[in-house]
């Protein structure tokens, strides 16, 4: 008993899932909302340019409620064209209210109607295209382009296609480039014992250690901080040396260094 | 023999026009691809006349097995179209074209230099990446000069091999042009009411790339 | 009309000589390959009579740019032998461009005007000096002002030619990063991993890696 109810079930859902597949291949079969329109609109059986837009609005209200019925997901712009001719009937419904702003229902019907006629102008004018005689099919080009043997010469070429894509090869590089040290924002130690080596000697006076920074790595924040900590690091090995003395007044207050005599 | 000559006249006299036009006739019938007047030209002794070369030689090939085409500034030699029967062999297969890629190329071409978001609004559905691509590959389509409003978007064009491909003179000659100017249809006329400033800030987002403009300010 | 007709006569009459003329002379310009007459009948419709066209269209053509010449036993159109010197351009090898060339002329496109460091520094590696001559040679690029930091380095900035060869209007036309990933050609998201979080978040949407920017302000 049980089991039949659950087959029965598995049954129709099945074919629930089919009937709504069906309706979702066939909006899938639409380029977007004014193709339904547009579909819509040859049921009115009437040039483009007396089509009744209320009517066109409400068959569109309609296609978009079925589709909520059979639970199909209709995308944004479906929904958002739904929303615009719900508010388009309103204005064609209602005796125009003269204090409100903006476009008239009749401007906002007009335009419409004109998108209609433009895309299905565009689409004839496609067809048109298309059934043009065409190079490769119907007209054909010279099938022995002469090679004369004379000059050779070697033209290097290249399409915008490759330099786009050079170009997006590069500036996409850098975000999967591996992790590297940054070199150059870093001072060594080594650098800092070879110039404090250098220039202690004439240190005779207390000099603040800020003072043996190389000017080149003051500009900027992690720059400065990698010398600060190099030099640091070079003076206690020069105070480990017994070359210089090193004194700091309180936490905070400039590091000293002299010469030692 | 030249009495009344100007300065400009070069030393040589060019060949006589009949011997201009053996010369194009030889030139087109080699060359696969169009040639450009110019193109001829350098390739011609100095003093030549191509362009008036060319008058003639169309003249000669009107009616006949081969016909001489005018593809944009270019010049090309194409088998007559109501012979296509007879190349079967010579057919080259083209991919097939979505409909997509077939509205979007009509509509660049009827309203060229166009952008995305102009394609977009015409067709009502946005333009997807493989179809701008497609046809950029066919090198039917390419980026014209960008738009002066706000983000300056790039626009589309269509190219010689374009109208070479679909055998046209120039884009004023696409069919029904004429017709559907006359109708208004392809002026872009904004939307009335809210939607309008919505669709404006699409076009916005759309071509902006403030770094990259940026760029290229002097 | 046909009155003498006898018992192998087609049930269609063939198409007047000049017709089937007209026939060859589109086959014999489309085809790939010298066709033999048999080749030609076997296209044609039923009951022509190639070889007798090729004899008129042998005759049309005398004297002119393009000659009807026998290949073996078949048939091809040539140009004129007095006409060879025109061809000269004709014996061109393409060949691709290599890849530091291309990138090279990419980051100068892009960002021009650019120093020789500062392509360095996009690229990530050194430019040869190989390849700067060569996009010079291909007057793709040219120099530029020098640039107003020490050392006034010179500056490369595209051409003219460079415009023409890539149908475009102005180097302003290029597409930005937006427009290149909406094209699918900048598919990748940065990825996740140490330094990400220091970069400027409108950067990071852009593509650019830090560092270029500052280097392009002035």
């Amino acid at each position: 008993m049980d089991e039949d109810v659950a087959q029965g079930e598995t049954v129709t859902s099945v074919a629930d899932r089919m009937a709504a597949e069906a309706l979702i291949v066939d909006v899938d079969g639409y380029e977007g909302p004014l193709d339904v329109l547009l579909t819509l609109s040859r049921t009115q059986k009437v040039d483009l340019r007396q089509i009744s837009v209320l009517q066109l609005a409400q068959q569109y209200l309609a296609f978009v409620e079925q589709a909520r019925t059979l639970r199909i997901e209709l995308a944004a712009d479906y929904l958002v064209m739904a929303a615009w001719l719900a508010f388009l009937k309103s204005r064609l419904l209602l005796p125009p209210d003269p204090e409100e702003e903006g476009p008239s229902g009749e401007e906002m019907a007009a335009h419409l109607a004109f998108q209609l006629e433009r895309l299905q102008a565009m689409r004839e004018a496609a067809a048109q295209l298309m059934a043009r005689d065409r190079l490769g099919r119907d007209v054909f080009a010279r099938g022995i382009p002469e090679d004369v043997t004379r000059v050779r010469e070697v033209r290097y070429t290249a399409s915008l296609m490759d330099l786009m894509q050079a170009y997006a090869r590069l500036r996409t590089r850098d975000e999967f480039r591996p992790y590297a040290m940054d070199r150059e924002s870093i001072y060594t130690l080594e650098a800092a014992l070879e110039r404090l080596r250098e220039m202690v000697g004439f240190a005779g006076t207390w000099t603040d250690l800020a003072r043996y920074l190389p000017a080149e790595f003051m500009a900027d924040g992690p720059r400065r901080r990698s010398a600060t900590a190099a030099t640091f690091a070079a003076s206690l090995e020069l105070v480990k040396e017994g070359r210089v003395e090193i004194r700091q007044a309180e936490t905070f207050a400039p590091i000293e260094l002299r010469r030692k005599e | 023999m030249a009495e009344d000559r100007d300065d400009d006249t070069p030393l040589f006299e060019a060949p006589p026009i009949a011997e201009q036009e053996r010369m194009c006739e030889a030139m087109l019938f080699a060359s696969a691809t169009p040639l450009t007047v110019a193109e001829m030209a350098a390739r011609m002794p100095r003093g030549c006349d191509p362009a008036e070369a060319l008058m003639h030689l169309r003249r000669r090939y009107a009616g006949r097995g081969v016909h001489l085409v005018r593809v944009g500034d270019a010049w090309a030699m194409r088998t007559a179209p109501d012979l296509g029967f007879l190349m079967q062999e010579e057919r080259v297969e083209t991919r097939k074209l979505s409909r997509a890629a077939i509205e979007t190329l009509a509509i660049i071409a009827y309203h060229q230099p166009i952008t995305r978001a102009e394609i977009e609004e015409i067709r009502g559905v946005s333009v997807s990446r493989g179809t701008v691509d497609q046809l950029l590959d066919l090198d039917w389509i390419r980026f014209g000069r960008r738009k002066m409003t706000p983000g300056r978007p790039v626009t589309f064009v269509v190219t010689q091999e374009f109208l070479d491909h679909f055998g046209l003179e120039s884009a004023r000659d696409l069919p029904g042009l004429k017709e559907l100017r006359a109708a208004g249809l392809l002026e872009s006329r904004p939307a009335p009411g809210p939607g309008a400033e919505n669709r404006d800030n699409d076009e916005q987002e759309e071509g902006a790339a403030p770094g990259q403009s940026e760029l290229f300010e002097d």
